[in-house]
């Protein structure tokens, strides 16, 4: 068998495990299924990112714009009775339908340009969905109704539901990168003129990377509605659901399959110590966390350790 | 015999530490997350001063009494960074880690209407001391209960005392930061104005953030009102006052909610600030004789000063009275369960330094009069209710 | 008579104020074989720009195999048979030399997967003699190795129109003598070819057609030993340094 | 005459949006950094102007001399010996590194000063000016003067100094500047400098006008971003058209569009600047 059928044998098996086993073994313990939760959006968010900032090598900061738009989508369904899994479609639906003429206009633009573009989408949404206040609540915020019940019950499937997710996303993005829009997107990422010049119609596959990638991000935006219970512009379309995912992918390694995983998994766990012991600093923390990790470890986690191995 | 109760023992010291965390008699526990970072940080800190004073006081008095003898008491904080759903995480780990007998909600009624099913799932009273929202106490909720009177108890005696010192006014503009309490304020004042027959010449809001109110301000001043009312928090408030002189703007009338009660208001604005009308839930020219543990609001206010150096706002003496009320419910019900507690606040019917306190149906504190008052002379007079008047309202604005 | 392969039609390009290509018009034919030579800034590598879809021609028409082409984006124009290699050139730095070729074997060749893909690399790297190279990444390679890499990058991609950008520049002779051999055994498949080169014997070992360009303008065009000797031609290379390297080398 | 005291109260911001775009273009353009930390820089810059008038009565038009060499300094050792060893990554690691460094910032600030608003207060005259109907306020008008007073200073230092001479050199090719002897990382150093000057600059200036508070910094990287980009990249001159531009577009768009889209309609206009004409107005096309 090869390396690449063995990787996703290895994906589906142990994140089918976690799916059925976490929340039974985290039961009783909502601290750390609340952290379990988190990291499963965080993976989601990261793996969906890693698509266009590390596949095709565009640094987008747009996750945001995205996660916030699917938590909004779905919040509102939610309020007008739409069963909870259609709105996390519709959530999904929604970001991929605003990914297409938005990445299509967008992608046209490089480097810092692009970079600029991306994060002002999320600026212009996060002020249309505060003005737009009858539909939204404005700054009022949305409560979601379906959070109310039994907290264990809540916890426990918001556990589910995001793990699924994030185990759908990293297989996606495994995908991708063994598919022939993988191969296209790598092409890109290196060189965009050669690319064009052996027939790689970049607009397009930089299109559809940036589609792919926003449907998971807009799904997690809608199932971290549904589990927080309520949400408010300035939270979900915060900035840091951008940059948070970059940290992490960095962290774990750009543009690979499992570096979106580890890179999570740290980063939650990083976050979580600094958050307790140091209340006050924790977004300082946070950025002495990426000054640091870029100087000292910039290829990330796992291509350290690997290329560590072979050196060795 | 003997082997029984042996095992009983047993079983009681195995069940033991169980039971003393559930109850934890030892010490009270009280979870508050504040937005001490981000942009209500400046709220958050009030918030905490007036929790601070208060356990102060009650160690200065040995400790908090419950069913006879006195326990510690320790507020546990949790900084949410101003991000709600950061404080419903941070009031669920409060409760399901740290075990605390009772919530005071985090800021204002946004959040303390999305933190309150944390303290109804979990049956653990919470205090909301900066929510007047109707909306957040609508929710059918039992364990939540709140110390601010609802938006129009500040909008009505404010439009009863405009009318009856300026009968001819007509024209009014609203100008408010799009923002929960701000514009649940403009949206009472709006039907405060409609019902006196006014006309809304200009009805405009802002952005949370903004810096630059001229352009908004120019149109205003096109609209020739002669009633303004500004809904927004103090640093708003002030730039707002400032560019509306910068313009020339000057209604007969102008009135700001919330921020001329702080002390930095005036501070800021100086001689600007004359005449500015407000309302407040609360503020230092009362006089109640409380039955709680700062009794006489003039108690109150000077112990304020005397640790702060700075005379307590409503924020801070609503956070405070929270304790207070605690307090004053745990003494009643001789327990810290959390149904018992929730029981103790729901029948509570007692005067505290911070006013009379008894809890509506729904939570939200009746009978509590808002004080209208207006900046006379750099500080503000209390104009309403006429129990506690210390002058007459004033028109114009320099 | 037969459609020409390329036609190109009073081409014009503007930069500014100022005219890169200034009314091109040339015709080319299935498996012809020609060298576009010019002094430098004559407007050389504007023109295959131009004819490859990276620039868009300010005035003219452009028709491939019957079709006009005018506008059309480099990607379509690879994937239905006109290739370029670049003056610099642009390998994907980290992929293998094997999958370098197989990429254009898939986005431009045709191939359905990328095991095909590969098989068809493999092809090519052995028939063009680079086999060596299979498992290196760009920048092990030579240069002489990376411009053979990118001809068969182009030649995978089975291309009707292959437009050579001084694929010779900063090689030396023996070096030279390989890469010519492969353009040979790429156009003995009946693909047709455009050099760009400065190297006068390269030019005229190969080719039997010249176009000259001369300030963005056709200066010539025609069997390359008449055009050598076309008196206005040769005053357009006199005081060049591309003018003077050309008649050292023909002495 | 509504119109023209809006268009007025927007020329007015937008000369300080200019003090705020020119440093931040000029950062981008040479270093090819944006440096997300600039807005923080601004409110240091403020506190700077603040704490000079609250402890010595300093006037913040003159705190410009006290904040603008202090951070010159700051950001010549921060390029120096820490930006400059990511210089040469791609755009994402460098974006994001700087966004480090405005947490860090941005925290150590709430932590220090508190994030409560800050007002420098009784420095000018209350009274506006009057011009017909037209009125016009003698602080914004005395800080908007200095902002785009200190942006063309800048722009003449860049082009009559030696060293700034040698940036725009830099800017333009920066292999030719090397092969003739210029050390770039002195050159980027100084870049880098003088962008958070100007930042200094543009905060003193603020802090005559508007409260100050480490709040305020993600709102002044947005005015950067878009005056930047409205006038173009790494030209000072297109820093101050795109700062008075946006000023009166912001203005404008609060007048038409209603006040609390001030921020959505700048955005917009960004976006559609970046799609028509990168190179913004006044600009080449940059580097990429």
């Amino acid at each position: 068998m090869t390396s690449r059928g063995r990787l996703a044998i290895a994906i589906i098996v142990i994140g089918g495990l976690a799916c059925a086993g976490l929340p039974l073994i985290l039961a009783g313990e909502p601290y750390l299924m609340r952290l379990v939760t988190m990291f499963s959006l965080l993976l989601v968010l990261a793996a969906s990112w890693n698509i266009v900032g590390g596949f095709t090598g565009y640094p987008s900061f747009a996750t945001g714009a995205f996660f916030g738009l699917g938590a909004y989508v779905a919040a509102i369904l939610q309020a007008k009775g739409v069963d909870w899994r259609l709105a996390l479609v519709a959530a999904g639906l929604a970001g991929g339908v605003l990914a297409g003429p938005v990445g299509y206009g967008v992608l046209r633009l490089r480097g810092h340009y692009f970079a600029v573009a991306s994060l002002m989408l999320g600026t212009i949404l996060k002020e249309l969905t505060t003005g737009w206040s009858d539909l939204t609540g404005g700054g009022m915020g949305l409560t979601i109704a379906g959070a109310g019940g039994d907290p264990e019950v809540l916890a426990s499937f918001a556990l589910r539901v995001s793990l699924a997710l994030a185990v759908l996303t990293v297989l996606l993005g495994a995908a991708i990168k063994w598919s022939r829009l993988g191969f296209g997107l790598d092409c890109i990422r290196m060189n965009e003129t050669a690319a064009a010049g052996i027939g790689v119609d970049a607009q397009k596959l930089k299109t559809y990377a940036f589609i792919l990638s926003s449907i998971p991000s807009a799904v997690a935006g809608a199932v971290y509605a549904g589990w927080i219970g309520y949400i408010d512009p300035t939270d979900v379309y915060d900035v840091m659901w951008s940059v948070k995912p970059i940290v992490a992918v960095l962290l774990g390694g750009l543009g690979t399959i499992l570096g979106p995983v580890i890179g999570a998994a740290i980063f939650v766990a990083l976050e979580e110590i600094v958050w307790r012991n140091v209340l006050s600093f924790s977004a300082g923390g946070l950025g002495v966390l990426i000054v640091l990790l870029l100087l000292v470890l910039p290829a990330g986690v796992l291509p350290s350790l690997v290329s560590g191995k072979t050196r060795s | 015999m003997q082997r029984r109760t042996v095992l009983m023992g047993m079983a009681a010291a195995v069940v033991a530490p169980a039971i003393v965390r559930a109850q934890g008699s030892d010490e009270l526990r009280i979870g508050a997350p504040l937005p001490l970072t981000g942009p209500l940080a400046p709220e958050g800190q009030k918030q905490k001063r007036g929790y601070d004073l208060w356990v102060k006081e009650v160690e200065g008095a040995g400790g908090f009494e419950i069913g006879g003898h006195r326990v510690p008491v320790r507020i546990i904080y949790s900084d949410y960074q101003s991000a709600t759903p950061r404080a419903v995480q941070a009031c669920d780990q409060l409760v399901t880690q740290q075990r605390v007998h009772a919530l005071f909600s985090p800021f204002g009624s946004g959040a303390a209407k999305a933190s309150s099913s944390i303290a109804e799932r979990y049956r653990v009273p919470m205090i909301a001391p900066t929510a007047s929202s109707r909306e957040v106490y609508d929710q059918g909720f039992k364990y939540l209960f709140g110390t601010f009177t609802p938006n129009e108890t500040l909008t009505e005696p404010l439009g009863n005392m405009v009318m009856a010192a300026a009968p001819a006014i007509r024209r009014v503009a609203i100008f408010s930061r799009n923002d929960l309490l701000p514009l649940a304020l403009s949206a009472e004042m709006k039907k405060s104005a409609v019902k006196r027959g006014l006309e809304i010449v200009f009805d405009e809001k802002f952005a949370i953030g903004s810096l630059d109110f001229a352009s908004a301000l120019t149109q205003m001043r096109s609209a020739d009102p002669e009633w303004v009312f500004v809904g927004g928090y103090v640093n708003d408030l002030v730039q707002v006052r400032t560019q509306m002189r910068d313009l020339g703007l000057k209604p007969q009338v102008l009135t700001m909610i919330a921020g001329p009660a702080y002390e930095e208001f005036t501070q800021a604005l100086h001689r600007a600030a004359e005449n500015i009308s407000s309302a407040a839930w609360w503020h230092p020219a009362v006089r109640y004789e409380g039955a709680d543990i700062f009794g006489k609001t003039e108690n109150f206010v000077q112990k304020f000063l005397a640790t702060y150096s700075a005379l307590p706002d409503y924020i801070e003496a609503s956070a405070a009275a929270a304790g207070a009320i605690l307090q004053l419910a745990a003494r009643k019900s001789g327990s810290l369960e959390g149904p018992a507690l929730r029981d103790a606040l729901a029948s509570l019917d007692a005067m505290t330094f911070y006013g009379p306190i008894s809890f509506g149906p729904t939570g939200q504190i009746e009978k509590l009069v808002p004080p209208v008052f207006q900046i006379q002379g750099g500080r503000p007079i209390v104009l309403a209710p006429t129990s506690i008047a210390q002058g007459d309202f004033r028109l114009g604005i320099t | 008579m037969m459609a020409a392969l390329l036609d190109v039609r009073n081409v014009s390009r503007r930069f500014g104020g100022l005219k890169a290509i200034d009314d091109v018009s040339f015709r080319l034919n299935e498996g012809e074989i020609v060298g576009l030579i010019g002094s430098n800034g004559a407007g050389k590598t504007t023109l295959v720009n131009l004819v490859t879809g990276h620039l868009r021609p300010s005035q003219g028409e452009i028709s491939f195999r019957g079709q006009r082409i005018t506008g059309r984006k480099p990607h379509e124009l690879a994937s239905s048979g006109l290739m370029r290699t670049f003056q610099i050139v642009q390998p994907f730095n980290a992929l293998t030399a094997l999958d370098n070729i197989a990429a254009a074997a898939m986005f431009a060749g045709g191939a359905r997967s990328l095991s095909g893909a590969r098989e068809q690399a493999d092809a090519a790297l052995s028939s063009l003699g680079i086999d060596h190279c299979r498992d290196h990444l760009p920048a092990r390679m030579t240069l002489a190795e990376r411009k053979r890499l990118e001809l068969a990058r182009a030649w995978v991609a089975k291309p009707k129109l292959l437009f050579l950008d001084e694929v010779n520049a900063g090689l030396n002779t023996g070096e030279i003598e390989g890469v010519l051999g492969m353009i040979r055994k790429i156009a003995a498949e009946g693909v047709a070819i455009v050099i760009i080169e400065h190297l006068m014997k390269v030019v005229k070992g190969l080719c039997p057609q010249l176009i000259v360009l001369h300030r963005g303008q056709l200066l010539a065009s025609g069997p390359t030993d008449k055009v050598a000797r076309n008196p206005s031609v040769i005053a357009a290379y006199l005081g060049t340094r591309g003018a003077a390297a050309m008649l050292g080398e023909e002495r | 005459m509504q119109l023209a005291q809006v268009i007025l109260n927007g020329l007015l911001l937008g000369g300080l949006y200019a003090a705020m775009a020119a440093g931040f273009s000029l950062v981008w353009g040479v270093l090819n950094i944006i440096n997300i930390a600039q807005g923080s820089a601004v409110v240091l810059g403020s506190y700077v102007a603040y704490f000079a008038w609250r402890y010595a009565g300093l006037n913040p038009l003159l705190a410009v001399a006290l904040a603008g060499p202090l951070l010159f300094g700051a950001g010549w050792v921060l390029q120096r010996f820490l930006i400059q060893r990511v210089i040469a990554a791609p755009v994402l690691i460098t974006l994001v590194f700087t966004f480090g460094m405005d947490l860090i910032l941005n925290n150590s600030m709430i932590s220090l000063f508190t994030a409560d608003y800050r007002k420098i207060e009784g420095v000018f005259p209350t009274v506006p000016l009057s011009l017909g109907s037209l009125t016009l306020p003698v602080d914004r008008l005395l800080a908007a003067a200095a902002g785009i007073g200190a942006a063309f200073a800048l722009h003449v230092y860049l082009h009559k100094s030696r060293l700034g001479r040698a940036i725009v050199a830099v800017r333009m090719d920066r292999q030719t500047a090397e092969l003739m002897g210029v050390r770039v990382e002195i050159i980027y150093a100084t870049t880098f400098g003088l962008g958070l000057a100007m930042a200094g600059v543009a905060g003193c200036l603020l802090a005559a006008i508007f409260p100050t508070s480490p709040l305020n910094s993600a709102y002044y990287l947005h005015i950067a971003f878009v005056a930047c980009v409205l006038g173009g990249l790494g030209s000072v001159l297109g820093a101050v058209a795109g700062g008075l531009l946006l000023g009166v577009v912001e203005s404008l768009g609060a007048l038409f569009v209603g006040a609390e889209y001030g921020t959505t309609v700048a955005a917009v206009v960004l976006l559609l600047m970046l799609f028509t004409r990168p190179q913004g107005l006044l600009g080449r096309a940059g580097y990429e």
